[in-house]
């Protein structure tokens, strides 16, 4: 929550506590740049943070269009923050398009910066505005800031040698320079990125670190804000931060078990939105001994994690829902011949194509029962861009225990979204020790292990062991094909009671709130855990009695949860899909489990969640 | 790696018995699948690679039960993923022999697509298609080799669909190896087999297989003693093409269409026949062979249609991690965390 | 239930309620046929039969052993019956193989009738029997009939011009015209069969009838059975019967549908057991206007059905839990575009390839929830062979009127087992009326009928009309792409609404037992309708308060379901799975289901229902 | 029935602008995309077929946006799997004319099987195959027709797959139709359009497209003004292959090899330079001509590569259904249901 942000009328120097940032602009404008910058710049600087990158499905739409709108929001702050923020403090929208799309989230008052060179009759015509926005009084509930950042970006470069249009793809960084000025941010880091990162292009490199530079001399020099911020260092835990996106944390944590677990990582994939950027992320790491396998479609891609499995790699396939759909026979064969996989789902809007390039989390059904007959496989869901890292390596961890496939979900707001991420101690992480079977001796490929129920793993190469494994039942023990009626049911029943004792790996659930119990226990899963826990802690704070439990873990479930649940008056499961892990609560527990349900492709806000809250245990009136 | 370069001596001798399992062999009496187990037995080996080296996956099908009578490590997977999996094994550990046994159905119906992007990849595994043209373990649907107008279960007024000539695919995929052998032809079959195992790549191989419950005699022509020499020809690598049962026709190229020349006329000379060339860089010859059996008096090629020399998938891919590994050093797990931009949050 | 069935030591007609016989022998020897053949015999006579084939997966494993053995179970009676019944009366078995599997599902006291030619040592060998069983005494405690059927059926067909092993191929004719005499029942339907299907082999038909009629005057001439029974015809409802198996009775359903809706039937198909017999039947009927297309895969196969509906025909697609998972991605397509066509599963073992050519009902779950996002499809399932044509024809109805892609579950022990069918009058099924849309006048492509949200059905050639649809959200009623949050959101609960209004459609559940509540109720789907309701029935005369409700609709569920539920003290869900129904009425009205569940490949028998029911209400000690 | 055959005239004229939606077209500037629209929305008035009558079908990726902005009826399915879905449509309406607009990845990565499939039956249906030699829509990921060695967003330190050739894999698959054209030049694209339009039963036509943000460049030697009369041959039926901004240069078959003859030159003669044939039952010179691209010095062909007459599939579809039909009369329910062993149960 910002303390406050009001222009007092005087130059000066006002401490916020948290602070939500919208750049807005034609996908053409570097807008996902721009924010990233501001990201790292406000990590270095001690805060906790929260970002939302929201792009549209085409490559380029023509410039200038609503549907060709980039958008990246930040919420920084000197406390603990869990959301990017629900309504903006400050929008800086690059053209009439971005202003519109944008501007209904902007809070009353919030500070509004637009580059009024790109406000044109043409320009206003392609965002649909009859009349010029900017001067039709329709904007007085804001502060706004008319800037004609093309002009001053041009002016600043002259003589660079660029052309124009390339001087005016600079003027991103004119903006980022403004808004360090705004928020007393030195430009330092996104000047060392830019040397680094146009060190082949010294002309682009000088025209940018310019541009920078004409923005934050600008402000100061025409002093266009009567206020400047600070948004002081959070108080994070002592040890050591970076940025990071699901994506990245979700590569790094394969990395980690690949290392801790000595197996080279395998990576059967193929490309899909929002999950490719875990492919492009795994395939710079080739020293690393990672394989990048980019197949003919996803079938290929898990068929080939399947035979790395079998060959005695750590192996993962990573796509969306789409994507699962595909390899939902090839899942069932994973679960039949029982080898180690990591299946990761990077949810997006659905059903079919749906909405490719946002947020969703429609897929938990899918990763529970979407393939044919009894095939269980353990669920795993991220609650934070971050905790992607340790969801990858549990996940890894998991499966190589126990011999199976195991499915991790996030979705494409933690995907892309990204936070400080304390990095973890290399030996902090668990052991993942790997027994490969070497012994012919009394060798049979489904003897089981009599604790985890997990059959030994016995690569190709290792001599004496020769074997076959399949799709067909297999008898107990042995593995060898078998149409016995009762070994078919005490295998299906096998494989179900192995996925079942992972319950020993899954910590209980900890209250945050009652544990004892109370009025409402909010429960939730993946991504909806900052906005969930930013709203329980509110209303806390306004005394309800209310409290929070968020799963990880959705298959099998924390042992704990049974009693949990039956602690509290009520239960309200909000979920971006039309009630699934509800579903799941009420068909296990038989609990009277509510529905908070947002499907709009983009994620709760605290306040959707706080208001129903109200709504269940009474709020303010 | 190849093993069957890498592990030239060193290896205890193997006979064909280590080769065979305890699992009772299922076909249907009769059925061709035995003559090709049989000749995979007894090549295998002969290789000089280790049992415990060998890999074989196989989709479904009666074909695709291939693995469970092999006493090699084995795969029986899903209909038509096989070279998807075949293919995660060899780039894991591209130190194994890895093959694949599949059936028409299953290589060029639903597993199409999986096949020729292998074959394109050069990824180093070894294809045994079973043709039989007709899906047995389904009980006798046509296949997409079965001839046009085939009267089938699932096409009781005649099939439509023109069939595809499986080594025409293969070339148009651009593989490296590509064959066809005849299941009961043992010493054909198994020459063959080992030059698919000695080739660095992609190895496809058709094998013409008799189902006789549900295709009997449909390679008649070129499986029956009395026929088969008038009806095949037998590539061989480097040499004129002759066949006949007194090897008195052959084969020479007129313009881009090859003619029979009749060798005991008078007119007919061995001297302008074609001369075969499994490693000519063109595939065009082996294109116009592939499609020689189609025509009304013209045989069907047997043997080595292409075979060339490109690197292979598993290969590079192994090199390409050690030469970034040699360039960018090991990574290090403490070092790739505290990459990028990492700042220090006192206690 | 049989009346009597003891010898009585003087040769008679004994009348029988119900009897039980369980062909059994090699795969090559033709149980399948002979099976059939006294269906269709028993069929004719009148009685009220259910069937129960059960096949090896291999196509001819080898001869004379255990995985060979290829069984055909027929029950038939004069009363009302349910399944082909538990423990068979009378067993024919031709090898020791068949013998060794099925003894153990003898009744005590049962006829048994081998062939003793086929019991030399290596017979013996290859079935595992160290000492002939003919021989040891072991078969004491049934009435065993050793009858030289190989040497009886040689000498019969001597004369005929074949050779001795196209001979030994009619020994089954042999077996049943003695099976014929022993239940007086006239040998005249098979003469007829086989008259028909060998009339281009003249000397095959006239070795079949000999071996047939010499079976039977064999029987007469050496009164090897002291008694013969007769079983009345069975009080069927008035009308003309035919008998069907489950796959035929699907097929007839979709060409009826097609026929009443006036569209050409499309059926793209990719070959997989036990779904192929459907498109073996259908691929008949092209006079009918049947196109059956055999694609190249599963995805294939609803891809070309998705575009056949698109293009106006009624179109389905059928296949087994394989195929389901891989038509997952385009099913999720069909909920997007809105277009009709059916999806039938014909379920079996699983996971993955499983038990091929056994049944289960596991893919209920599949069917509900296996796609990603939301995508929400009608569920129907039929109780029973004969069921398979009100289900096939109701899914297209639906589909038609509610522009949607239904999902039809049967299992391999309905598609394969068979039953006397009352054939439908032409005239007294619902009508399908289809509406095409013609007029360009205010055409929108997601415009929906206010009653059940249907799209219009705007096909390819109509002037006019051209417009687009496809997997990315859409616009409400534009059908324009859209990537509005709100619009999002509004469409996934319209598509919702829409499958959540075809309840319209669903007759309410009618109790079977005691509609006001009681002890117990039981709960089933699918294929075992026969096992619960006998067992149901017995149990009430037995003087318990148990009921029976059977849903033919998953999906949406009869509309007074929640109440029928809870006005019983208990209920038991008995299914072929880990408790998938079970599941789904706990989590939708949070009822105590509790489930009985087989997993074995193979159906229920009433008895394991009836124990079951004795555990939860008492029964007799 | 091929539409274009059926409906002659009696065809209100149309003209480009019918077939323009009120979709704002979504492509990047500069995408070679815009341009292979604007010629489909040229030829399709042409072609004497009601508007209402096409149908085009797309999966995913920029390409496949296609029909988006083309005011017939069209249907942007999922990924790979426009053929599938198409070969529906035209079986269940023959008269439609039903086209495919993909791109390297949707037809040749995820859809290769239902390509090859389609072809190889020949299924009344053309595939315009909108070739950057890499994933547009998402973001640049390299495809099955990149060269070796790319580096791109998955592949950093460079790709290792050898790319498929599309022309000689659709030859490989038997299709019956098969060209490539340009993206940018209009009139031979127009002119090759119709040529599939024309054509009864499939038709690949692989397109080189200029994808300006992750794969720009990759056709400049054939798609530049200065350079591409030395780099591309077009192929014209029953004309001998001459190439060459003064076509001064021309092909020439030594053996199974072409090889280039300077016209100019003295010892050039046009008199033996190859003579291009559509219509060749042989598909072997389409197949030289394949690859004639991948040779230094040879220049790219353009144009029909192959065009022969087979039955479509669809057509011998219809025609089974009436024939059956007539021989067996019309099906009737109430006989069907009647049919086998019926009985009568009073009442
Ligand atoms: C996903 C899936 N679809 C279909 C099947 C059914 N099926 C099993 S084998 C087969 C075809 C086998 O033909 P082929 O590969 O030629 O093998 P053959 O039995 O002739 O050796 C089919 C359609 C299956 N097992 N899985
Ligand atoms: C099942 C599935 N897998 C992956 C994707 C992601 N995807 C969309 S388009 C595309 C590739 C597009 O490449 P291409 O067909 O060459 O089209 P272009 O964008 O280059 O025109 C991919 C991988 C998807 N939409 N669906
Ligand atoms: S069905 Fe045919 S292919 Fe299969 S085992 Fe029998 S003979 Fe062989
Ligand atoms: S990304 Fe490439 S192919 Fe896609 S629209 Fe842009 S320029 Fe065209
Ligand atoms: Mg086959
Ligand atoms: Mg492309």
């Amino acid at each position: 929550m910002t303390v406050d942000t009001k222009s007092t009328g005087t130059r000066n120097v006002q401490r916020l506590e948290r602070v939500v940032i919208r750049f807005a602009g034609d996908s053409g404008d570097g807008i996902q740049l721009t924010g990233s910058q501001f990201t790292a710049t406000s990590a270095v600087a001690g805060n906790d943070l929260a970002t939302l990158p929201d792009y549209p499905a085409e490559i380029r739409a023509p410039a200038g269009t609503l549907p060709g709108v980039s958008g990246f929001q930040i919420s920084f702050a000197s406390t603990d923050i869990y959301t990017p923020g629900d309504a903006p403090d400050v929008l800086v929208a690059m053209n009439p398009a971005a202003l519109k799309v944008n501007l209904p989230d902007l809070r009353p008052n919030g500070v509004l910066i637009v580059n009024e060179d790109a406000f044109a009759e043409k320009d206003l015509d392609k965002a649909g505005y009859t009349v010029n926005p900017l001067e039709d009084g329709s904007l007085d509930k804001f502060q706004l800031f008319k800037v004609p950042l093309s002009k001053l970006t041009r002016t600043a470069l002259e003589g660079v040698g660029l052309a124009t249009r390339d001087v005016d793809r600079s003027k991103n960084f004119f903006a980022l320079g403004m808004m360090y000025w705004l928020y007393n941010r030195p430009p330092e880091t996104t000047k060392r990125w830019i040397r680094e990162n146009f060190k082949n292009n010294a002309v682009l490199a000088e025209a940018n670190l310019k541009a920078l530079q004409a923005g934050y001399s600008y402000s100061e020099a025409t002093e266009i804000f009567q206020q400047t911020y600070d948004v002081p260092p959070a108080p994070l835990a002592p040890g050591r931060y970076r940025n990071v996106s699901g994506n990245q944390a979700l590569a790094l944590g394969f990395i980690a078990a690949s290392k801790k677990s000595g197996l080279p990582l395998f990576q059967g994939s193929y490309p899909i939105t929002p999950a490719s950027d875990i492919l492009h992320e795994l395939s710079r790491y080739k020293n690393f001994g990672v394989t990048t396998f980019q197949a003919e479609d996803e079938i290929a891609a898990i068929g080939a994690t399947i035979g790395a499995s079998f060959a005695g790699s750590l192996a993962i396939t990573t796509t969306s829902g789409p994507g699962v759909a595909l390899k939902s026979e090839a899942i069932g064969l994973a679960t039949m011949v029982e080898l180690p996989l990591v299946i990761c789902n990077i949810q997006r809007g659905g059903p079919s194509t749906g909405l490719p390039t946002k947020t969703e989390q429609a897929d938990l059904f899918q990763a529970l029962y979407g393939r044919n007959s009894e095939a269980p496989v353990p669920v795993l869901a991220a609650a934070t861009p971050g905790d992607c890292f340790a969801i990858a390596y549990e996940a890894a961890r998991i499966a190589i225990k126990y011999m199976t496939p195991v499915f991790v979900l996030t979705d494409g707001y933690l995907a892309n979204g990204s936070e400080p991420w304390k990095l973890p101690g290399v030996e902090d992480l668990p052991e993942i020790p790997v027994r490969f079977r070497t012994d012919p001796e009394g060798f049979r490929p489904y003897q089981r292990d009599p604790g985890t129920l997990a059959r030994p793993w016995a690569v190709p190469g290792t001599p004496g062991l020769e074997h076959r494994v399949g799709g067909l039942e297999k008898q107990d023990g042995t593995g060898n094909v078998s149409y016995d009626p009762l070994n078919h049911e005490l295998m299906v029943k096998l494989r179900a009671e192995k996925i079942a004792r992972i319950v020993m790996e899954v910590p209980d659930v900890e209250v945050f709130g009652d544990p004892g119990g109370g009025d409402l226990l909010v429960v939730g899963w993946g991504s909806t855990y900052g906005a969930i826990h930013g709203a329980v802690r509110q209303k806390r704070s306004e005394g309800r009695s209310v409290s929070h439990v968020h799963l990880r873990h959705l298959n099998p479930m924390p042992g704990n949860l049974g009693d949990v649940l039956g602690r509290f008056r009520k239960v309200l499961v909000p979920e971006m899909n039309m009630g699934q892990l509800s579903f799941v609560l009420r068909g296990r527990y038989l609990v009277d489990a509510q529905g908070l349900n947002k499907i709009q492709g983009r994620p709760f806000t605290e306040a959707e969640i706080a208001a129903r809250i109200d709504a269940l245990v009474g709020g303010k009136k | 790696m190849n093993p069957a370069v890498t592990n030239p001596g060193g290896v205890p001798a193997l006979t064909k018995k280590d080769f065979a399992t305890d699992q009772e062999v299922r076909w249907c009496p009769g059925c061709g699948d035995y003559a090709i187990l049989n000749a995979v037995q007894q090549v295998f080996p002969e290789l000089g690679i280790p049992k415990e080296k060998f890999v074989i996956v196989s989709g479904i099908g009666c074909s695709s039960r291939f693995p469970y009578y092999m006493n090699t490590f084995g795969f029986h997977s899903i209909h038509g993923r096989a070279p998807a999996i075949a293919s995660g094994v060899k780039l894991a550990r591209p130190d194994l022999s890895v093959w694949v046994a599949t059936g028409d159905g299953d290589a060029l119906a639903i597993g199409g697509n999986h096949i020729i992007h292998m074959l394109r990849r050069n990824m180093d595994v070894k294809v045994l298609m079973f043709n039989n043209r007709i899906y047995g373990l389904t009980k006798g649907q046509y296949s997409p080799t079965s001839e046009q107008f085939k009267k089938t279960k699932s096409t009781p007024f005649g099939s439509l669909d023109r069939p595809f000539n499986p080594i025409a695919l293969a070339l148009g995929a651009e593989a490296t190896f590509v064959a066809r052998a005849i299941d009961i032809y043992a010493n054909h079959l198994k020459e063959v087999i080992r030059a698919a195992a000695r080739h660095k790549g992609s190895a496809f191989i058709e094998i013409y297989q008799n189902c006789n419950i549900f295709n009997d005699h449909a390679f008649d022509a070129v499986r029956e003693k009395d026929t088969r020499d008038e009806n095949a020809v037998t590539l061989e690598h480097g040499k004129p093409l002759v066949f006949g049962k007194n090897r008195d026709k052959g084969l020479r190229l007129n313009g881009l269409d090859f003619e029979v020349v009749d060798l005991s006329s008078a007119g007919g000379s061995a001297g302008d026949l074609f001369v075969h060339d499994e490693t000519a860089e063109n595939a065009g010859a082996a294109f116009l062979l592939a499609h020689l059996g189609d025509r009304p008096g013209a045989p069907t090629p047997i043997g080595v249609f292409r075979r060339v020399e490109r690197p292979a998938f598993d290969e590079m891919a192994a090199r390409q991690i050690r030469e970034v590994t040699e360039k960018l050093g090991p990574g290090e797990l403490e070092t790739l965390l505290n990459s990028g931009d990492v700042w220090e949050v006192g206690p």
